[in-house]
């Protein structure tokens, strides 16, 4: 039997899913960068990647919660678009009124998208993916098709262009207490393991009395949401409320979740591996452009998008050896 | 007295199909009342009734004398009513505290989850059914006994005023029925009423004040279980004659013992990853070969590697023909057939019909040129509907809609219908009513004096006993003795199962 | 014959029903509203528009029947489509027309047939989930297309390549032919062939199917490479209509209309069921959408917003009648 | 008052393009590439697949590395502002070109040191101001097939024709609608418009590749472009210019993407402290019958 009171640190870092090779893959890949190339582990390098992967850390956490249901949530991507478009609407006002107007914006339509899977039973493969339509299409039409400039003069880009304390983004930071808490909302609360129950089992946990109605739409609102602060970074980080943007990020963040070991039937993940996900894919990008920039082969566009699926499946295979190894250790 | 729980005139349809009509039951305050019926009767939907997983058609529900208005599980649980369901209803990849804790879980002051407390408190109650495993570990890593046994404690640690038990034995074994037993009555001597389901009459005796018969969707009658016979019970069931029954007894898998032809299936020393260390048996024309063990010691596990579902690190499994069975479709193909335990997870197709359930396995033998003849295949079904009385509305309907019971049945003419040289049935009367049990072990028996070789798994020791030519003991993954019948009683099994469990144990 | 329609009729799905209703409202709108509309040529462009979406639609179907999905079938529309006229351009098939011919249209099918085996044996041996596994040849199959022509666009004259997308039967559009047949055999296969069978149980019950002696492995390789295959004639059938082939475009955005119009066709995402008439009428309904909203100069950004609600609407039309 | 660059021997040169997914932007970068050899560069190419905040992104990455010249074609007017400021911060003198910043916030000579390329307004323009010279009949009915939704050469070529044409009475708009400056797009579109607008006697495209994809449509329909429909559009690829010796097409108002001779001269210039205008304009060229097959083999 084993003690689990103990620090068993493998165990800690899966928090119950096959998530090794996500940590494992990560420090491999750090590892590579830092040997290879000079500059990588600068102080401008990783603040500006750290800043610039907290809008997909963002959505990749709410992405992980909705999959953990064993749902999908494809809107993330428009909602940052339309918020973000929102926020710089917003940004006159400064940074108190944009950052919590964007949000309840994505709350909103996260909200939207609960209504059609729990209360209208759609699927949510095709609830979100017409929300992502939707979304989209509402920040065209907000926006006027055009990009929409913040306000410099307010203090709304502080949040995307300062550090705090002079040391990190306030996007970094704000990302890193978010995750932090919904960890604990995850691990430590009844309402977190209602989602990992219902990932497991709908019929299950409907019968053993949970609130899964409940935990769903949390979950929905919970993405919607995190895509509305992923669209207050974007907005405030890189200058303008922009419609267009957001396109395929549903799919990063996904990849994201699953490569931090959750199982996309759901059930079973965790909120740090998940983190460790979406470093993994950002640094994938980060790496190519150091490549490129040795000089010594020049990949063409083409030829990194081969490396990147390259990569991914890399992962995939390592995630499934480690899987198959450690069998799951859960609570 | 007012009775705790009063059901009255209860009906209910699925897409047309009536499956309750003025159904109705009352439990009084402490007391054990046992629900029988045949499957399909109506039992396990009248349950679902009282605690909101389905709504009524018509019909009253009240508690304690007033009128009980629930709609969902969780109102049944606040309203004191714990339920234990037939189709397990527990979440495998989460840990066996999860699954006893989820939604009463306990807190530290800062209202966050107490993990260590919670721990604690799940082994603490598995405990009182002699149940000491990992509770961090994922459940589905565990046996469905054990499964089953978490879902008893989940609902027993819920303080309820009413626990219901739908077929909560079907998967234990006497011992752990024994403990659930000891456990009810201290229930019973709390207060707690407890709705106790099963097929197994023997048990009503030994805990149960009253008894409800259902039939067809109908409550025929209900008795003090001190003033009823086991005749007469079934003889309600089945709304029959007790006489007619009595002459036909109730054990079909005895008789037999003949002469069994030559061996068809040897294992040797079969040794795996999922918990064999060395196992032998062999199995031959015109036989039944019993598994026999406590839980856990590897009857399934066995039955597995024989079919070619987990590889072997060492030993083997021999075919009479020389070909290796290294996959479920090899072992079919050499006319070997496994009826699983967990029909849920293992044997139905939820949204396939019963027909296409039926015709699974056997379906390349009906297909010509990659097209299905529909014509035999109908034929083929209709047959076996006929000959194991499945109790559908038609072969077209969805198996997910048929009863426990009669879902089993499926399964078997699944692979009857492939007309086996070897079937390894793994709990085959699990939630069979008494009287399509003697079905199913009569046509097993008359397959089996046509040459058919079993290799029966039951955890009901007197069908294995009564049924089986041979019991193989299995003890923590090895097989330690062989019994041989006729001479076999339940008392020399239980000796034999005891006495090597006492010398491993030393 | 007769027998053929009372066949279909009694393996006519309740839960179409709803898609069908939306088809007709769709229909019964645009007779109303959109000029022009009651023209043999209206129909013609339709039906030319549709057939990839189809195709693929009926291609995911499968897919998604055995509780898969397949999100690579863009990529694998470019990657064949960027192959085409590599061969029929290449100095081979000047000097042998009618090989070239035949390599351009087989050799990029079989390139995509492979692709369909990766994703298979991706998803069943080594278990990785299919949004996964197909994710790979999403980000990186168009890559490889345009690695293969250097990202550049080829385009090119030549009649009997374009006929698989400007040709006419019987007047016509030779890919709506393409499409019945493709469906009549695809029926067949799911409601009377072994293989469909198995597909069916497989995304029923995987354990289940396994134990009942179902070459799991197989019949979910099967289904994905049918998938990429058919993907692989849709990108030919985009090439064949532009005389172009751009490795970048081709199939963009792809696998989200083919499951719109499957699931809208009814299929179920957990698996277990293959509508595939479903599938076209599906693919159907969503061409009208766009054709609708295109013709009656809605503003694509409004546009985005009635298809959002459109697809709600006919799913939930659906979704109400099945319960 | 932009950070000046020494004068080396080898230059470390970023060039963060926007997309790689049409000709145009493929030839540009082409041309950054050819270019890198002759100039004495150390070219760091990026791609930034269409998105703005990976543009930015990729610019990071670029200063991280430490390059001494930064070329970028911001993709959105305003998205790309932080790119600036961060290249100006780092000491690093950029040139915006083809497309420019939102010139509110960042201006040339102050930010950064130029912008080289055309006006996607004018380009428009000048596709209205040919059709009204050499359109023949009596009225004018117009389909219009717009580039990527929001992006700025759409709204700009948008805006360029559609203030121009409408001075002229002759004219109507009947339809204008996105084909994602896509040739399978743009033949889509133009089958549905024909159909519902069948009087339709001129198209005008963003691009090239949705006029090509609209005289497929045409031909397809039976229509005889170039003779009945007049097609106007913008870019100058070979094949558009093929179409117009074909006599399908009327005019394509070139939009050059070879930056690369242009950007390696400015650079030089500036660090050789040469003043550099603010906007270094590309002179668009028109082509028609008249000069289309003298151009045809410069064409990408
Ligand atoms: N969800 C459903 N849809 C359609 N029919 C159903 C459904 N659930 C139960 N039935 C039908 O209702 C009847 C009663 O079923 P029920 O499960 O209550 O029987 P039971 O007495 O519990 O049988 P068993 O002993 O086999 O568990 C059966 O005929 C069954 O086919
Ligand atoms: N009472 C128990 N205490 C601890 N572990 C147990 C107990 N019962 C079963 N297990 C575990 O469950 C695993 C699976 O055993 P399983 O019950 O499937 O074997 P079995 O002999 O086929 O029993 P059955 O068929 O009656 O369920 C065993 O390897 C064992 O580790
Ligand atoms: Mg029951
Ligand atoms: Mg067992």
């Amino acid at each position: 039997m084993l003690d689990t009171t103990a620090f068993d640190l493998r165990r800690y870092l899966q928090g119950g899913g096959h998530s090794f090779g996500a940590w494992v893959a990560l420090v491999a890949v750090i590892l590579f960068g830092v040997l290879r190339y000079e500059n990588f582990a600068g102080a401008y390098n990783i603040s500006s990647f750290l800043n610039y992967n907290a809008m997909f850390i963002v959505i990749s956490v709410g992405m992980c919660f909705v999959i953990l249901t064993g749902g999908i949530d494809l809107s993330v991507g428009s909602v940052a678009a339309f918020t973000s478009v929102l926020a710089a609407y917003l940004s006159p006002y400064g940074l108190q009124v944009a950052l919590p107007g964007a949000v309840l914006a994505g709350l909103a339509i996260g909200g939207l998208n609960a209504l059609f899977i729990v209360a209208m039973r759609i699927p949510p493969f095709i609830a979100t993916l017409a929300t992502m339509l939707g979304a989209k299409g509402g920040a065209l039409v907000i926006s006027g098709a055009q990009t929409i400039s913040i306000d410099w003069g307010s203090n709304f880009t502080k949040l995307g262009m300062e550090n705090a304390f002079g040391l990190l983004p306030w996007t970094i930071v704000i990302t890193a207490i978010v995750v932090v808490a919904l960890w604990v909302v995850l691990e430590r609360t009844s309402l977190g393991r209602t989602v990992l129950a219902v990932g497991g089992g709908e019929d299950a946990s409907t019968m053993m009395g949970l609130g899964v109605n409940r935990a769903k739409v949390f979950v929905y609102a919970l993405s919607g949401a995190c895509g509305g602060l992923a669209g207050v970074f974007l907005a405030s980080g890189f200058g303008a409320g922009q419609p267009l943007e957001g396109v395929g990020w549903e799919l990063s963040a996904i990849a994201s979740v699953v490569v931090g070991g959750t199982l996309l039937t759901g059930g079973m993940g965790s909120v740090g591996a998940t983190v460790a996900g979406a470093l993994l894919l950002g640094l994938v990008f980060n790496i190519l452009n150091f490549e490129n920039g040795r000089g010594v082969i020049s990949l063409s566009a083409y030829w990194q998008m081969v490396i990147r699926g390259g990569f991914l499946f890399a992962v995939i295979l390592l995630q499934s050896q480690l899987a198959s190894r450690t069998k799951g250790a859960t609570r | 007295m007012t009775d705790l729980i009063e059901m009255i005139g209860i009906e209910k349809s699925f897409a047309g199909i009536r499956a309750l009509q003025t159904a109705s039951l009352s439990i009084r305050p402490g007391e054990v009342h046992a629900i029988i019926g045949q499957n399909g009767a109506g039992k396990s939907t009248l349950i679902k009734i009282l605690t909101g997983v389905y709504r009524r058609d018509a019909g009253e529900v009240r508690m304690n004398g007033a009128p009980l208005a629930i709609s969902t599980p969780r109102e049944a649980q606040d309203a004191g009513i714990a339920t234990i369901y037939q189709e397990l209803s527990l979440v495998p990849l989460r840990s066996v505290t999860e699954n006893v804790v989820m939604g009463y879980e306990p807190r530290t002051r800062l209202g966050l989850i107490d993990w260590k407390a919670a721990h604690a408190r799940t082994r603490e109650i598995l405990a009182r059914f002699g149940v000491e495993i990992d509770v961090t570990r994922q459940l589905g890593s565990y046996s469905t006994a054990i499964q089953q046994l978490v879902a008893i404690a989940r609902a027993v640690s819920l303080d309820a005023r009413l626990v219901i038990m739908d077929e909560a034995t079907s998967s234990l074994d006497d011992q752990e029925i024994a403990t659930l037993f000891s456990v009810v009555r201290s229930l019973k001597a709390a207060g707690v009423a407890v709705i106790y389901i099963s097929h197994f009459l023997n048990e009503l005796y030994q805990v149960c004040d009253r008894v409800t018969i259902m039939r067809d969707g109908r409550s025929v009658a209900t008795h003090e279980v001190a003033q009823t016979t086991k005749l007469g019970l079934v003889s309600e069931m089945l709304g029959r004659d007790a006489g007619e029954i009595e002459a036909a007894g109730l054990t079909a898998l005895s008789g037999g013992h003949g002469d069994p032809g030559e061996v068809l299936l040897e294992a040797r020393g079969m040794r795996s990853k999922t918990g064999l260390r060395d196992t032998s048996f062999s199995i031959r024309k015109r036989e039944i070969v019993g598994l026999g063990g406590l839980l856990g010691s590897g009857r399934t596990e066995a039955a597995r590697a024989v079919f070619g579902l987990d590889p072997l690190a060492e030993g083997e499994v021999r075919h009479h023909s020389g070909a290796p069975v290294d996959t479920p479709a090899q072992a079919i193909a050499l006319g070997m057939g496994f009826l699983t335990e967990d029909r849920k997870a293992d044997g139905i197709i939820p949204h396939m019909s019963v027909r296409e359930n039926i015709t699974l396995a056997l379906l390349p033998r009906l297909t010509r040129m990659g097209m299905v003849d529909r014509e035999r295949e109908r034929k083929l079904v209709a047959h076996y509907i006929e000959a194991l009385q499945i109790k559908t509305s038609g072969m077209e309907q969805p198996i997910r809609e048929l009863s426990g019971g009669n879902q089993q049945k499926v399964l078997l003419a699944r692979w009857l219908a492939l007309e086996p040289e070897i079937l390894i049935l793994d709990e085959p009367t699990r939630g069979v009513d008494v009287g399509a049990k003697f079905e199913i072990q009569s046509i097993i028996r008359k397959q089996v004096a046509e040459g058919l070789a079993v290799l029966l798994i039951s955890s009901e020791f007197e069908e294995l006993v009564e049924g089986a030519d041979r019991i193989v003991v299995l003890q923590d993954g090895r097989s330690v003795s062989e019994l041989q019948n006729p001479g076999v009683t339940e008392g020399a099994l239980i000796n034999a199962i005891a006495h090597h469990h006492e010398r491993s144990a030393a | 014959m007769t027998q053929a329609i009372a066949t279909l009729r009694g393996r006519f799905d309740p839960s179409r029903h709803g898609a069908l209703l939306a088809l007709v409202v769709i229909v019964l709108f645009n007779f109303a509203v959109t000029p022009n509309f009651f023209q043999a040529q209206t129909l013609f462009v339709n039906i030319s528009q549709v057939a990839t979406i189809a195709i693929v639609a009926m291609g995911m179907t499968l897919v998604i029947a055995t509780g898969g999905i397949d999100l690579s079938v863009g990529a694998i529309m470019a990657l064949a489509g960027a192959l085409a006229p590599l061969i029929f351009l290449s100095d081979f098939a000047a000097a042998n027309p009618a090989l070239g011919l035949a390599a351009s249209i087989l050799v990029p099918i079989l390139v995509a047939l492979c692709c369909g085996v990766f994703n298979g044996v991706l998803v069943s041996v080594l278990n990785v989930q299919p949004i996964v596994a197909t994710l790979i040849f999403f980000i990186s199959g168009r890559g490889f297309a345009q690695v293969l022509t250097n990202g550049n666009l080829q385009t090119f004259t030549n009649p009997s390549f374009s006929y698989l997308g400007t040709g006419r039967v019987l007047g016509l559009p030779f890919q709506g032919w393409l499409v019945l047949l493709i469906a009549l055999v695809l029926f067949w296969v799911v409601t009377r062939s072994l293989f469909g069978r198995q597909v069916l149980a497989v995304g029923g019950n995987e354990r289940a199917a396994r134990l009942a002696g179902i070459p799991v492995h197989r019949v979910k390789i099967g289904a994905y490479v049918i998938c990429a295959g058919l993907s692989g004639l849709a990108g030919l059938i985009v090439v064949a209509i532009n005389s172009a082939s751009d490795a970048a475009r081709i199939g963009n955005l792809m696998e989200l209309d083919a499951i719109a119009a499957a699931v809208v066709g009814g299929t179920l995402l957990q698996g277990g069921r293959a509508p595939i008439f479903g599938a076209v009428l599906g693919a159907i309904i969503i061409q009208l959408v766009k054709y609708t909203l295109l013709a009656n100069g809605i503003a694509d950004e409004v546009a985005l917003i009635a298809k959002a609600g459109i697809i709600i609407a006919a799913v939930y039309l659906q979704q109400a009648r099945k319960e | 008052e932009t950070p000046p660059l020494e004068q080396k021997d080898r230059y470390k040169v970023g060039f963060a393009q926007m997309e790689s997914n049409n000709p145009w932007r493929i030839a540009e970068t082409k041309s950054f590439h050819d270019t890198a050899e002759a100039c004495n560069w150390d070219l760091i190419a990026t791609d930034a697949a269409g998105s703005a905040a990976k543009q930015v992104a990729d610019v990071d990455s670029m200063i991280a590395q430490g390059i001494d010249v930064l070329f970028l074609p911001p993709r959105e007017e305003k998205p790309l502002i932080p790119a600036v400021m961060k290249a100006k911060a780092a000491g690093i003198p950029t040139f915006l070109v083809d497309r420019s910043v939102d010139p509110n916030v960042a201006q040339a000579g102050e930010h950064f040191v130029a912008f080289l390329g055309s006006d996607f307004i004018d380009q428009g323009k000048r596709a209205a101001e040919w059709l009204i010279e050499n359109f023949e009949g009596e009225k004018g009915v117009i389909v219009e097939l717009e580039g990527t939704t929001g992006s700025s050469p759409a709204n700009d070529r948008k805006k360029g024709f559609d203030d121009r044409i409408a001075e002229d009475g002759r004219f109507e708009i009947v339809a204008s609608q996105t084909g994602d400056f896509a040739r399978d797009l743009g033949r889509q579109v133009m089958e549905t418009l024909l159909q519902a607008h069948p009087d339709v006697n001129v198209v005008y495209a963003h691009n090239d590749e949705m006029a090509i994809g609209a005289i497929q449509a045409l031909e397809l329909a039976g229509r005889k472009p170039g003779e009945d429909v007049t097609i106007v559009s913008i870019d100058g690829t070979r094949d558009a210019l093929q179409a117009i010796i074909d006599g399908k097409m009327g005019v394509t108002v070139e939009s050059s993407p070879f930056f690369g001779p242009l950007a390696c001269e400015v650079m030089n210039k500036y660090a050789a402290g040469e003043e550099i205008p603010g906007w270094v304009q590309v002179q668009d060229r028109i082509f028609t019958i008249e000069n289309a097959a003298e151009h045809i083999d410069e064409a990408y």
